[in-house]
């Protein structure tokens, strides 16, 4: 399992309510793969669909958005409109014939770090697989 | 493009040294474009080391700083003002979070750990190579306060915070104030009782000419953010025009007491955890404020018996909303105490099983002799964390007040009616601090104590018609007692309140306790996620009198230095229009919650405008145009896309 | 440090730079006013900055002060006077207190030390270094330690013999024999008692053997073990540097202790005994950890659920009455304890020993007051006049307390305290203005 | 620099005498720290080693030798096979 080469995945945090929720899996310790990278942004719903086709491109396993939910600071709009983000770019990627099941939303809240873990654990275990199987 | 930028990598002690190979790291990131120094450090906040860094930045001219330590959301405002005060802009920097997302998560793989570290400050040199100088906007703030809740903590911080300048609503959903001080008899803290406590209290509150006090008042619905929120509030109808209602006017007095005494209604008294039972109009003791009783708009049958006695009765009073505009507002909702399920400990089955806060309604209604149910009482066995410290359920938290409160009940009841003996099944006594001496109080009377554990707990059945407490105790090494008793005190704990509507509104995150959850224990502990929303008191864990008011405090502490200098500076996190790009389609208008775009003219073109004292930099407007004609400050497609290729490379 | 070095007036004088002063004394200088921290210690930060991490949350006690301390420090509106000590208070009336302090002498010029520790290393005296409480030396010209704010040396003078070769070496210029005790002059507004509290000395339980046995140490000792700054290489025995792997706590050393005239309970040691058990494990994942205890007092927010995860982790608790500690050959410990559970008594080797020491009021503020009476209740912390509408209230109006002056506290309840304080400090200035 | 370097260190030598019991025990540390030190130049030693070689009582040796690892002339090494000691090196400086 170990020399397995792990997949990259990309996260999209939120600064007020998914972020504190991977801080929090630190601060618990509880692991999850190295390669898992998170960039910071204020809303899930402000995450533009060229960023994802980019971070395919440059050759992430995968994109996962950590959203709001119902806990968004900003608004409720904020579930419904991560979800149309994800929508549009499951159509660009079919478009370029990747794997939708490559992009993943979930809702973290702020104090999801054991859900955010787990999400992490199965969607590494996913790409690890697909990409042994491509 | 940054091209003198400084890098530090904190050891933070060992929280990242032991499994982030630090000296490793900043040899990768010296290598990099644009970095002229790098440099590790043992701890980066420290004084010693701000005061390096602000030197390196004057000497060196550094013009981008990333600091690779813990999470920005400890340091990223320590970082920003040693950047500052070296007279480098503030956004030109840049926190990598190098400890719980890395070191602290990886902590069983420090190879890949090392390598993650790396590929997370290469993200961060990227944003700070393309990071602008931001000046932060300023909004106007109204030195308004909105409290709810009028329980002890919500009073006391709207004294204070009308004592130190502020301007104070305080709501209380209940056409009374006083909150759960109000119900307890004796106070465990000084021996007062809580009708005193609330009494002076509400003297002093009432004195004030910048507090505005709302019963029967909850918040309906809010806009706006941090220094101006709008607050729509809900006034449900008291059927009583409060107005109306002389004090001291015996006439008056004689006239309402003729209409309760009509009143065909009776419903359990929830003042008195339903061991009584009111009529539909009602108030809950003496000197119960506002003095003016209220008619429990859902048990009345509005028959109008009363109306013919008393003209201050109106039923035909109807909801009223009013609109408030604040600049903070601090939750001071309490607790509801942990109700049993029918069966736990008999309770709902067994006739004299009772709840800690009934026990307590009891002594104080009872003034001669301790009666329940026609019985007199003359053995009491209280049955410690009922609801608390739960194995199977969910509560796994200790609710803190009950020991001292079961203790000093037991006590007060030794003091107040003779002979009394009493039991206490505990699971190990947690009277803390000063709280100790009553423990060795009730002991000394001759109370019993019992130990029981989370495996043996104590069972109460009936044999007979009588009442029987069994439990192994660990006192005396697991020896089977038993305990014949006239009344079972179950010792329940705290929970988070029912009425959850307030918290959603105002979008107040909650812990694995469901209590509302502060930003941090130790560094924010009354503030919470959300910009001017504090919290304070037993609505955030199970707290007694004086640890509540302590916070209470804090909190209006906290919210007068917001909002005293009557503006507050705002994060510069703008959407930005490329004008030339735009071609109006109302997409973006439509996605903002703020009504922060407007559609404005260019030579002639339709395009849209961002108006920065409304945007709040969410970014929501970004996504949905068809031209990708907006960009974030701080969050533009080069940084973005720059920050990926970086931490991939 | 403030520009306004020589100012002689204040809203606030703050007695005490640790948490609970940095708390109340930032809150009140970020609405305005100005403030005077007077703190008796070398560097600010009390108790607090010495800890390793705190319980429930974990997160490093550093982590959490040296922000504090730095934004102390910077903040225009305070100013700290470190090394001092207040010695008296005179209130002349409302809205008018005038307080000597005394101003003892670092024989180092502040402004000029830049901390490089040159002079350490020529300094040829090494005694106990009462930061890392006695564990190890240190030289009689030191910095206090690595995160000390303001981190720059300070001369003991008492160990010093006068050889001059730190003043020799330093390239700052910054030794200066010259200085003398100063008295400092000041007048404020109001004060605020943040004077904290004492340790409990386990010496006066002589059957634990604590001065006497190299292997019975006080849970500060063990605190300070497990800091990134810590005095040996890894969690050592004091006695002859052996990595133990049977360790036991004795709680309640020194509280709910008729005989050592301290009845009441210290509210913090059986939580940071179960959180340093739980560090102790991640140090030595080889060692056992017992905590002799009578109740666990796990009462507040988070504490419940971090005293399960200790048991989970394998720490034992024992219900147990500690009679007498005595010393083997090999400098291991043999417990005698009333087994609570079983109801027999008991034996037991364990090859240190922490003893963990209660806390005790500080008797500072006693004798403070000219003229007017501090009162205090019986265990000598300052006495909470009003405890439920005015937590901060003393018995002289415009002092009020912060911390753990007015009795046994953790850092939650300290910080909150202090907010208190701020508060009923900042709405008495403008009702009295 | 262009001013002799200041000596303050006569201005207080006038005021004040050194407590005797000051020289007596930095008498014993120096002499203490001789004794480590030549222990450990045959090799690493733990410290029930040294305290065996040099004769001083455990205690102190403890004492000394964590400061002298503390101000950097001696350094830790392994431990040795029954998890129990730290073996301590001379450090080359």
């Amino acid at each position: 399992m170990d020399t397995e080469k792990k997949a990259k995945i990309l996260v999209f945090s939120t600064d007020k309510i998914s972020d504190p929720a991977i801080d929090l899996a630190g601060l618990m310790k509880i692991h999850y793969s190295p390669t898992v990278y998170t960039i910071t942004v204020p809303c899930s719903s402000s995450i533009k669909s060229r960023w994802i086709m980019h971070a395919f491109e440059k050759g992430y396993d995968g994109v996962f958005i950590a959203a709001d939910g119902t806990d968004c600071p900003y608004g409720e709009s904020c579930s419904e409109l991560t979800g149309i983000i994800v929508g549009n770019t499951h159509e660009l990627m079919k478009a370029k014939k990747i794997d939708p099941a490559r992009l993943k939303m979930a809702a973290v809240c702020s104090v999801c770090a054991e859900s955010f873990v787990k999400h992490m654990d199965s969607f590494t275990k996913y790409l690890s697989k697909t990409e042994n199987t491509n | 493009m940054k091209k003198k930028i400084g890098v530090y990598v904190c050891h933070c002690g060992n929280n990242i040294a032991d499994y982030v190979d630090v000296e490793k790291v900043k040899e990768e990131i010296a290598k990099e474009d644009g970095v002229l120094i790098t440099k590790t450090t043992m701890f980066a906040c420290a004084d010693s080391t701000q005061k390096e860094v602000v030197d390196d930045i004057k000497e060196h001219e550094l013009d981008g700083l990333v600091i690779a330590s813990c999470s920005p959301k400890l340091h990223l405002f320590t970082f920003r003002n040693v950047a500052e005060r070296a007279g480098l802009n503030p956004y030109n920097y840049v926190q990598a979070n190098i400890r719980e997302q890395v070191s602290w998560a990886h902590s069983n793989d420090p190879k890949g750990a090392t390598e993650k570290a790396i590929h997370i400050i290469k993200g961060a040199l990227a944003k700070v190579k393309l990071s602008e100088a931001l000046t932060p906007p300023k909004i106007t703030a109204t030195n308004v306060v909105l409290i709810v809740g009028a329980g002890i903590a919500g009073i006391r911080a709207a004294i204070e915070l009308a004592d130190m300048g502020t301007y104070v609503y305080i709501i209380e959903n209940q056409h009374f104030v006083g909150g759960r001080t109000s119900q307890w008899n004796s106070l465990f803290e000084t021996n007062e009782s809580g009708e005193e406590v609330i009494t002076r209290l509400f003297t002093e509150l009432k004195k004030r000419e910048n507090i505005t006090l709302f019963t029967g008042t909850s918040i309906n619905s809010t806009s706006g953010s941090v220094g101006n929120f709008e607050v729509k509030l809900k006034i449900s109808p008291r059927l009583i025009k409060m107005d109306c209602v002389k004090t001291d006017d015996a006439e008056f007095d004689k006239k309402l007491q003729q209409a309760i005494d009509i009143c065909p209604v009776e419903v359990p008294d929830d003042f008195n955890f339903n061991i009584t039972k009111r009529k539909a109009i009602y108030k809950n003791f003496k000197s119960e404020f506002p003095k003016c009783p209220a008619i429990d708009d859902e048990a009345c049958t509005k028959c109008g018996d009363c109306e013919q006695f008393c003209e201050a009765i109106d039923l035909h009073q109807k909801e009223e909303f009013i609109d408030i505009k604040v600049g903070a507002v601090l939750l001071a909702t309490g607790f509801d105490p942990y109700e049993p399920p029918k069966g736990e400990y008999g309770y709902g089955e067994i006739d004299n099983v009772i709840t800690l806060p009934q026990f307590k309604r009891l002594i104080e209604l009872d003034e001669n002799e301790l009666i329940y149910k026609d019985k007199k009482i003359k053995s009491v066995a209280y049955i410690y964390c009922v609801g608390s410290r739960q194995v199977d359920g969910e509560n796994k938290y200790c609710s803190r007040y009950c020991c001292t409160s079961a203790i000093h009940s037991s006590i007060q009841i030794q003091n107040k009616y003779e002979g009394i003996t009493s039991y206490h099944f505990n699971r190990g006594i947690r009277t803390y601090g000063k709280q100790e001496l009553l423990y060795k109080e009730s002991s000394e009377k001759g109370d019993i104590y019992l130990q029981v554990d989370e495996e043996n707990r104590a069972s109460v059945l009936v044999e007979n018609g009588k009442t029987i407490v069994k439990a192994n105790d660990i006192l005396t090494a697991g020896k089977e007692f038993e305990a014949e008793v006239d009344l079972v005190v179950l010792v329940t704990g705290m929970t988070p309140r029912a009425e959850k509507r307030t918290g959603e509104i105002l979008k107040v995150p909650i812990g694995r306790d469901k209590f509302f959850n502060e930003i941090h224990l130790k560094l924010k502990p009354v503030e919470t996620v959300i910009d001017g929303v504090f919290i304070s008191g037993a609505c955030q864990a199970p707290f007694n009198i004086t640890e509540a008011v302590k916070l209470a405090l804090s909190a209006a502490s906290k919210a007068n230095t917001l909002l005293n200098k009557g503006e507050i500076e705002l994060e510069p996190t703008l959407a930005k229009i490329n004008k030339g790009t735009c071609d109006w389609c109302d997409e973006c208008t439509k996605a903002c919650p703020y009504d922060a775009i407007l559609k404005t003219d260019l030579d002639g073109k339709a395009v849209a405008e961002v108006i920065e004292a409304k945007c709040k930099g969410c970014g929501m407007c970004l996504p949905v145009c068809p031209v990708d004609a907006i960009e974030l400050i701080g969050y533009s497609n080069a940084e973005m896309e720059s920050i990926i290729d970086a931490m991939i490379a | 440090m403030s520009q306004e070095k020589n100012q002689k007036q204040y809203d606030v004088l703050v007695i005490g730079g640790g948490i609970a002063g940095q708390e109340s004394g930032l809150n009140l200088a970020n609405s305005g006013y100005k403030v005077l921290i007077v703190e008796k210690d070398l560097s600010i930060g009390g108790k607090m900055i010495h800890l390793s991490k705190v319980f429930p949350t974990l997160d490093c006690a550093a982590c959490i002060t040296t922000p504090k301390v730095s934004e102390c420090a910077r903040n225009p509106n305070i100013t700290i006077l470190s090394n001092s000590e207040v010695l008296e208070i005179d209130k002349k009336g409302e809205n008018e207190f005038d307080a000597s302090i005394e101003k003892r002498p670092r024989y180092v010029i502040e402004d000029a030390c830049t901390g490089c520790q040159e002079c350490e290393e020529v300094c040829p005296i090494v005694v106990d270094d009462e930061y890392q409480w006695d564990l190890v030396g240190r030289k009689a010209v030191y910095i206090p330690f690595s995160i000390a704010n303001p981190r720059v040396a300070a001369i003991d003078i008492e160990n010093c013999i006068l050889c001059g070769a730190c003043e020799k070496v330093c390239s700052a210029d910054a030794i200066d024999f010259t200085q003398e005790m100063e008295i400092v002059n000041i007048t404020a507004k109001s004060v605020i008692v943040a004077s904290g509290y004492n340790l409990f000395d386990p010496t006066q339980i002589e059957r634990y053997g604590y001065g006497k046995f190299g292997n019975v140490i006080t849970s500060m000792q063990m605190e300070r073990q497990l800091v990134p700054t810590r005095p040996y290489n890894s969690v050592l025995r004091p006695k002859d540097g052996k990595m133990p792997d049977n360790i036991a706590y004795v709680l309640c050393t020194g509280s709910r202790d008729e005989v050592v005239g301290n009845p009441i309970c210290s509210q913090v040691c059986c939580m940071y005994s179960t959180k340093q058990a739980q560090l102790i494990m991640g140090a030595l994942p080889m060692a056992d950890v017992t905590i002799y205890y009578l109740h666990i007092r796990a009462f507040g927010k988070g504490f419940e659920e971090f005293y399960q995860q200790a048991k989970g982790m394998g720490v034992e608790f024992v219900k147990g009455k500690i009679g007498r500690i005595a010393e083997l050959e090999n400098g291991n410990l043999k417990l005698r304890y009333e087994d609570i559970h079983e109801g027999v008594v008991k034996e037991a080797e364990h090859d240190l020993v922490v003893l963990s020491v209660g806390i005790l009021a500080n008797q500072l503020p006693r004798d403070l007051f000219k003229n007017n009476n501090l009162d205090l209740d019986k265990f000598s912390y300052v006495k909470q006049i009003d405890e439920l509408s005015n937590p901060a209230k003393t018995s002289i109006d415009g002092v009020f307390v912060a911390g753990a002056a007015s009795g046994p506290m953790d850092i939650p309840d300290s910080i909150s305290s202090a907010g208190a304080a701020s508060s009923e400090t900042a709405s008495y200035l403008r009702r009295s203005k | 620099m262009t001013a002799e370097k200041r000596k303050t260190i006569n201005v207080i030598k006038e005021k004040r005498t050194v407590n005797p019991e000051v020289q007596e025990k930095r008498k014993e540390y120096v002499k203490l720290k001789k004794l480590i030190l030549k222990a450990l130049e045959s090799g690493e030693k733990t410290i029930p080693q040294i305290a065996e070689e040099i004769n001083i009582p455990i205690g102190d040796v403890t004492f000394t030798l964590m400061s002298l690892r503390k101000y950097g002339d001696v350094e830790t090494g392994e431990i040795d096979d029954m998890d129990e000691y730290y073996f301590y090196n001379l450090k080359k400086k």
